[in-house]
């Protein structure tokens, strides 16, 4: 299983101006539209998401007074209870990094090049994108 | 000119390619004189680009609507909607 | 050091339909209001601690469709770079986790019995209570 | 009527207390009477509950405001605003 991370500044809590320090995983569940799911298969854009995801940070450091960011996002294929991604956020105050942690999760699922394929019992299929993540997304224009 | 085009996801499969290295007509010169151009190619290209599903486009790893301008040696890339995270 | 916890239900990644664990940690900053900080002492009220935390756990769980929280809050003396408050919440989607942990966070500092008191070089003194912690709280009416 | 009550924080130290138990003249039966009872014991008493400053009160764990009756056999306590988290 491969990794796709990037890390604007290293986001270990070992800065003594850090007050908060906010993390998201996610990871994959076994039912999804009514269906057991066997693994999740993930593809990815390498290229790209390098760009994606260093935008989306640099993004999040203009918007916000955070200190570091941290996020890792899984390519491959996955099980039930694997996690698919990380991100964490630091900064001295706890809206700063609840914030910038929503907002990198919002544009990782909208903007950044991963694409999901669920393997069920009934074959597979590629999952849709959610119109629920867009409006997520259109929260923080 | 020549161009390298990469296909993702749903629209691999669908196309059944996943990189092509391409030499364009001289009036194709954007995203959707790209798409109108591979469309001639066969139905299931034609059903790709006929507007009825979203196709995603990249320049150079940068997300891109139809009317983006495409030049020699530029990377394009057409994905279904992301659905990462 | 003592601890004040309470789970209302593990928190633990091992349920399969948690698609997100979203956390805050809080720690102790070396510096505030201008000044150097060498310890911070958090005084609290046991009883009515134990009570607030599930009070605060419940509404959480009224509020938003989640899966399991935890909340650890250390009390007694700190030191810079010390982790004060876990809270982590799981869910089955992003956005319930995401409110309900800064909801806790948000009650947990205006409405749980604790109280912090800073020894800086100039002395020690109590840590007086923010305006924009009520504000905070203020949102979620 | 016989009461516990509990002193935290600044006002802990403000008051020297930090717990007692107290038999209270029955006209005292809110919170309110309460603080004026305490102030009768000196100037830090008084000053304490002149409102000058925000002093919360709780009974039996949890928050009240200051026309909360108070019961035989009650715990009350009294603070300033919480800065936990």
């Amino acid at each position: 299983m491969r990794l796709a991370e990037h890390a604007n500044q290293d986001v270990a809590n070992n800065a003594s101006n850090i007050g908060a320090l906010v993390s998201f995983v996610g990871q994959v569940r076994d039912m999804n539209d009514g269906d057991s799911i066997n693994t999740l298969t993930l593809e990815h854009y390498p290229e790209m998401t390098e760009k994606a995801l260093l935008g989306i940070e640099s993004e999040a450091k203009n918007r916000w007074d955070i200190i570091g960011s941290l996020i890792i996002h899984r390519v491959g294929t996955l099980k039930p209870l694997d996690q698919i991604v990380l991100v964490a956020v630091t900064s001295a105050h706890r809206g700063e990094a609840f914030k910038a942690c929503e907002f990198i999760m919002d544009y990782l699922k909208t903007s950044a090049p991963f694409w999901k394929k669920e393997s069920t019992n009934q074959g597979e299929r590629w999952v849709d994108a959610k119109l629920s993540d867009d409006a997520a997304k259109a929260r923080w224009k | 000119m020549n161009i390298n085009i990469l296909y993702f996801a749903r629209i691999k499969e669908s196309v059944n390619y996943s990189s092509e290295n391409l030499d364009l007509p001289s009036d194709v010169k954007t995203v959707t004189a790209l798409k109108n151009h591979l469309s001639l190619r066969g139905e299931n290209w034609a059903n790709l680009f006929n507007g009825k599903q979203v196709v995603r486009a990249a320049i150079n790893h940068t997300l891109v609507d139809d009317l983006a301008a495409i030049n020699a040696g530029d990377e394009v890339a057409f994905f279904p909607p992301v659905t990462g995270g």
